[in-house]
């Protein structure tokens, strides 16, 4: 057992941190809405290899872990960065595994071209709430038992939504190219699947950790009836459990991305279970690090209401917690829809 | 025991509902969340009309003299309609201070005035640095020829951008222990040295922050007497016999109701036919029902003359506590489509849900955060130390 | 509107809150147990008019309403008491209904026959978990559509349970009687279960109230650094939460107590929520008041255990509260299972 | 990153469970429950003849020098097994006391007799008067001729009725601050002037209160230096990185899935089916593997000599927490069968989520509540000021 990360991995972290430290302030977060894309942090991340490092090497990518890629998406959840990366980083992987992809790919790793993927299979011939979607220049979506890949179309409406995500409704029109069938297509999708679970648990982790530590700054500065209001216990109390839980949450989302190369077999378990536990931790501790600013935290003016509502939509855009609890029991104890 | 509101209620919640149908009217309520702004002339001068500026207060002051049962009634139909009254709440809660302790000059200027629905009155208790403890306002007011000068801040003074007055509590005895150096003073909006920032929320209502300097305010706006503020301040809100969402609560699961029955789920039959799903609805509907009888409860209690305060508390606590929570449980039982947001063509239910996740929120912080409930019952129902 | 209870209702409180403290202390409690059956507490009860009250006068009984009877279930539940009063007067009222229990009926005015009611119906013949079929008479018992009156064996087995309750699984033998069929049994028999339901939110109701006094009194009292713990806000703001819960149960108990006669409309919705209500309420007040005596509410020899244990099974024979909750959301708005 | 334990541990996990398999039978089991008592003399020579009474001491004391790591894969299993080990863990804990800070002649007495599995040593701690606030113990212990004559009671004693020694903390001199006037002893318990009175619990599980009236303690028995009582703790406390209940919760869970997929619902096909039956157990799932990277994590971070301590209180606080609410719905989840209670032959899983839900109840109250550990963390992890 060993928790520490590499050495490469910690420049890792601090590259990026920096990054989105000097490329998404929390500012420019709020002046990117409400369609949630800042394209010159987006240009940024492209330009430093974010998208590509996601493909593996022999695609002609950077072939970075999906453990590496969680470290990162903790950094983007950080800064509740308005920009697409881990569907596009998904996307590219997905990409890379399907022959029909590569021209996309291709496109990807050179970095003039924005593709996400869509993380429910296409209803009715639509692809809805496509994370990225409303800034992106095409999907991956599952239709049926179709992977394909969809340009969106000029003049895609974005969906306004709690989180502030470029999303879009985007209908699979007769120039979708594509890309797998049958089971090929559902085993690629069910791994991109995952790999969106175990990133954007990753990013909630994120959000909840930084979102906790605003809440904390908070009450240690703000005063009533005398003392720190972080001295009460109503106060200090709910933020230990959160403290607790975002701990908690981060070592599972960890986990689920080492298992994706180490320990192949728990890695879809260990998914839902993440995504699942990242949910309910960023959507808690958000609440408590808004709810103890008093009114302050109402105001669109301070930080914490921005985590407070990505926290919620970031997950939601899958499905609520509850889902990914079912999901844990039926993968582990084989009933439904395993 | 009887649990029937009566009659009175029941005729007049029937009024309500024919009122709102007729005047509240979807442009209405689609220029309130455009604007954030929860005061509009035209409803206010309809709810004039009918009376229902005033309705508590006894026949010979301008009132219709009803007891707070009915106007309970009153107040969920507008709550459970969105109806924009925080204006006509705030302007009238004053007009009663004044109606109480003030002059008989200032009942002449204001008082017609408040029952016409012609001026709007915004409260300044809350500053930029305290929130639930307003006893520790630092906005000075110093005495001077025939008048006072204030300077300082108050911090969600809402609706004050189109306010003609704001209620003010200011510390003009700085020596004095802090619940004793108050005064209250209405401050006239029109005038230099006040300035308006608006403040937005998460909810997409607008608040602001005003700011006073070096605001001259002639001793006849001077309300009640010189350092007893908070005296004042307690007649404002004695009538208030709790904070309660009920209302809101109602709003919620009707929207939500509607949606789970014409949803279909995977399996193509209405949303309303999942075991979670019926679960969720029915344990909301409880919470709901209990909500309402601990409002009733106070209210209730008031009309004979019994002390609500705690009990206020607890109606508040509850009702809040558990809105915020059905929001939040609500949005996550939409699915997916919970993340449409109010205004988006797509959103569930018109995005009213999605918009209660937001608004829910604010409803445990003001008038007194749960944390502050939570002390007032432990110490004053359950007799435990004050708590630390 | 009008919360007041009559001064008739004030005079009953009052007498069965003295018969209680009289005949059924928390000594006696603990020595029923695990059996929970208490004869000098029943004698007293049955002596006292608490089953003959239950009956309405034009069937020989005293006539009291369900509001009288949820005064009374209130005490009882106070008081922990071993004694299966509820399901006795529900069943009372039931045979009342029925022309063909008039026999069984007489026997229980008479205060020499102890009859209570299974809370759902047989499964394969079998009424289960009785309450208070271990020390019964005979039971009535739902098999199928047919309302039986089951004479209860010699030697009936007492169920072992959470709440030291006088259990019984009752298998319908070939001496059950039947009192009545199709239609009818089922009707007479969802009042009956409703009034169970009423009755028994009534005694949870009771058991928080008397278990949140257990705790108050505890952390007004027991000092740690310095202070008495009610005065930690982690202490002080869940009991305030449970008070809030304690009273709010009290009023939509008795409101749905109030509606079987005055609203019968709502009633059944009512008697759901409350059941659940209480239940959720019951629950963790006693989890509370517990909780907070630190070692001491883990010792048998301390009150709130009692009330811990009994919180949980009164309401568990019939089921958990979102059971309640589902039925609510079926009564109201008319989806599955009306 | 590594997430695996390693080989090391996975087979000492192994061994355990072939272990457990063959010596822990359920007449053992069986006598645990109906006595209330967590220690057994042949379960504890097995564990002897195993090396496992000290398996983390030092080879040179007799331990087997294994890390904290695969310490944890023993007591996991040892807890999902149910094993009674509770008298083994208190005798060894201070056998290593008595090994770091003991005279030779302690030692010598001592070490032996617990390797072997011979002696039983309680804590004696807690007071009657003091729970969470072990520094404020009042028990008494004045200086006599080459002795001490101790004078008080101790609560919560558990196997003191079947224990050599009792390992207690007494106040030496009164004067002093509270973490600076207590001495360590090791009482004889077969000795005038010591009572044991039982104590029966909601779990099943019989504890004691201890009297000590004039007890006679040679200085020779003794622990430490005199005053020096809270640091002799501290010693004692240092290698325990976390108390959490990983085991308990997974036996828990193991119960409950094997009924799940035996018990069939109302339309005929086993619960597992169930939306919400899923949802449940799939939410304990994920709760119980962070409760094990939380308690992994304290064990990992103590072979890099980090230090544990916040750590530590969050493995305990949030795998205690979940494992009562795991019980608590789970008990629910049965459904009326839930309230079959353990011993009773018609009990779903032999009662062992019924006992679960009475068991888990001690777990957030003792080795330090709840309360204490949020307060802890709060303090040490969050830098917020010491809550009151």
């Amino acid at each position: 057992m060993d928790l520490r990360l590499t050495e490469e991995q910690q420049q890792l972290v601090e590259a990026f941190a920096s990054l989105y430290a000097d490329a998404a302030p929390s500012d420019r977060v709020r002046s990117a809405e409400p369609g949630g894309h800042l394209p010159e942090l987006w240009d940024r991340l492209v330009a430093t290899g974010a998208v590509e490092m996601a493909v593996p090497e022999d695609a002609g990518g950077g072939g970075a872990s999906l453990l590496d890629l969680a470290l990162v998406a903790e950094q983007h959840g950080r800064a509740v960065a308005p920009a697409p990366l881990i569907e596009a980083q998904v996307a590219g992987r997905l990409l890379s595994r399907l022959p029909a992809g590569a021209d996309a790919l291709a496109g990807v790793i050179a970095g003039n071209r924005l593709v996400t993927v869509g993380v429910r299979p296409a209803r009715d011939g639509v692809a809805t709430l496509v994370p990225g979607g409303a800034v992106a220049d095409a999907i991956v979506a599952l239709d049926e038992d179709r992977l394909v890949l969809v340009p969106v179309p000029e003049g895609t409406r974005h969906v306004v939504n709690t989180g502030a995500m470029p999303l879009a409704d985007i209908a699979i029109g007769a120039d979708a190219t594509e890309l797998a069938t049958g089971a090929d297509a559902l085993a690629a999708y069910a791994i991109a699947l995952d790999e969106w679970r175990v990133l954007t648990a990753g990013a909630l982790v994120g959000i909840a950790q930084r979102a906790l530590e605003i809440g904390v700054a908070y009450v240690k500065e703000r005063h009533a009836f005398g003392q720190p209001i972080g001295g009460f216990q109503a106060v200090a109390h709910r933020l230990a459990d959160r403290a607790t839980e975002v701990d908690g949450a981060q070592l599972l989302t960890r986990e689920a991305a080492w298992a994706a190369a180490e320990d192949p077999q728990r890695a879809p378990e260990l998914a839902a279970m993440a995504f699942g536990f990242a949910a309910d931790t960023a959507r808690d501790t958000t609440y408590y690090a808004l709810h103890f600013h008093g009114g302050y935290g109402f105001m669109l003016e301070y930080d914490a209401q921005l985590y407070f509502r990505r926290a919620r939509a970031w997950a939601g855009v899958l499905g609520e917690p509850r889902d990914a609890y079912r999901r844990v029991s039926d993968l582990r104890y084989a009933a439904v829809g395993a | 025991m009887d649990f029937r509101l009566g009659d009175k209620s029941e005729v007049l919640r029937k009024e309500a509902r024919e009122f709102l149908r007729e005047v509240l009217t979807p442009e209405m309520v689609e220029e309130c969340y455009r604007t954030g702004v929860m005061h509009n002339v035209e409803f206010t001068k309809a709810m004039r009309d009918k009376g229902w500026l005033a309705p508590g207060w006894p026949v010979e002051y301008g009132g219709q003299g009803r007891d707070p049962i009915e106007i309970l009634a009153l107040s969920e139909e507008m709550a459970r309609a969105g109806a924009p009254t925080y204006g006509i709440g705030t302007t009238m809660m004053i007009a009663w201070v004044i109606n109480m302790v003030g002059t008989e000059e200032q009942k002449r200027e204001i008082l017609p005035k408040a029952l016409a629905g012609d001026i709007v009155i915004a409260l300044g208790f809350t500053e930029p640095e305290n929130g639930s403890d307003a006893a520790a306002a630092a906005t000075r007011a110093v005495q001077s020829d025939e008048g006072w000068t204030i300077n300082g801040s108050k911090m969600f003074t809402t609706n004050a951008h189109i306010a003609d007055y704001v209620f003010m509590l200011a510390r003009t005895d700085p020596d004095a222990p802090k619940h004793r150096g108050l005064t209250t003073f209405l401050v006239p909006m029109k005038q230099e040295g006040v300035e308006v920032q608006p403040v937005f929320t998460l909810s997409g209502e607008r608040t602001n922050i005003t700011f006073y300097n070096d605001v001259f305010v002639s001793d006849q706006w001077r309300i009640g007497e010189v350092n007893a503020g908070w005296r004042v301040m307690s007649v404002a809100f004695e009538r208030e016999h709790s904070a309660a969402f009920v209302g809101e609560q109602e709003r919620l699961l009707d929207h939500v109701v509607a949606w789970a029955r014409e949803t279909p789920g995977e399996d193509g039959l209405p949303r309303i036919e999942e075991a979670g799903v019926r679960e969720r609805i029915g344990r909301a509907a409880t919470e709901i029902e209990v909500s309402q009888l601990l409002q009733r409860r106070t209210a209730w209690m008031s009309t004979v003359d019994l002390p609500t305060h705690m009990k206020g508390s607890m109606s508040k606590l509850f009702s809040s506590e558990r809105l915020e929570r059905q929001a939040a449980d609500f949005v996550e039982m939409l699915g997916p489509d919970g993340v449409r947001g109010r205004g988006d063509p797509t959103a569930p239910a018109n995005g009213e849900i999605e918009h209660a996740l937001r608004h829910s929120k604010g409803t445990t912080i003001y008038a007194g955060t749960s944390e502050i409930q939570r002390n007032i019952i432990a110490q004053h129902e359950l007799g435990l130390p004050r708590p630390k």
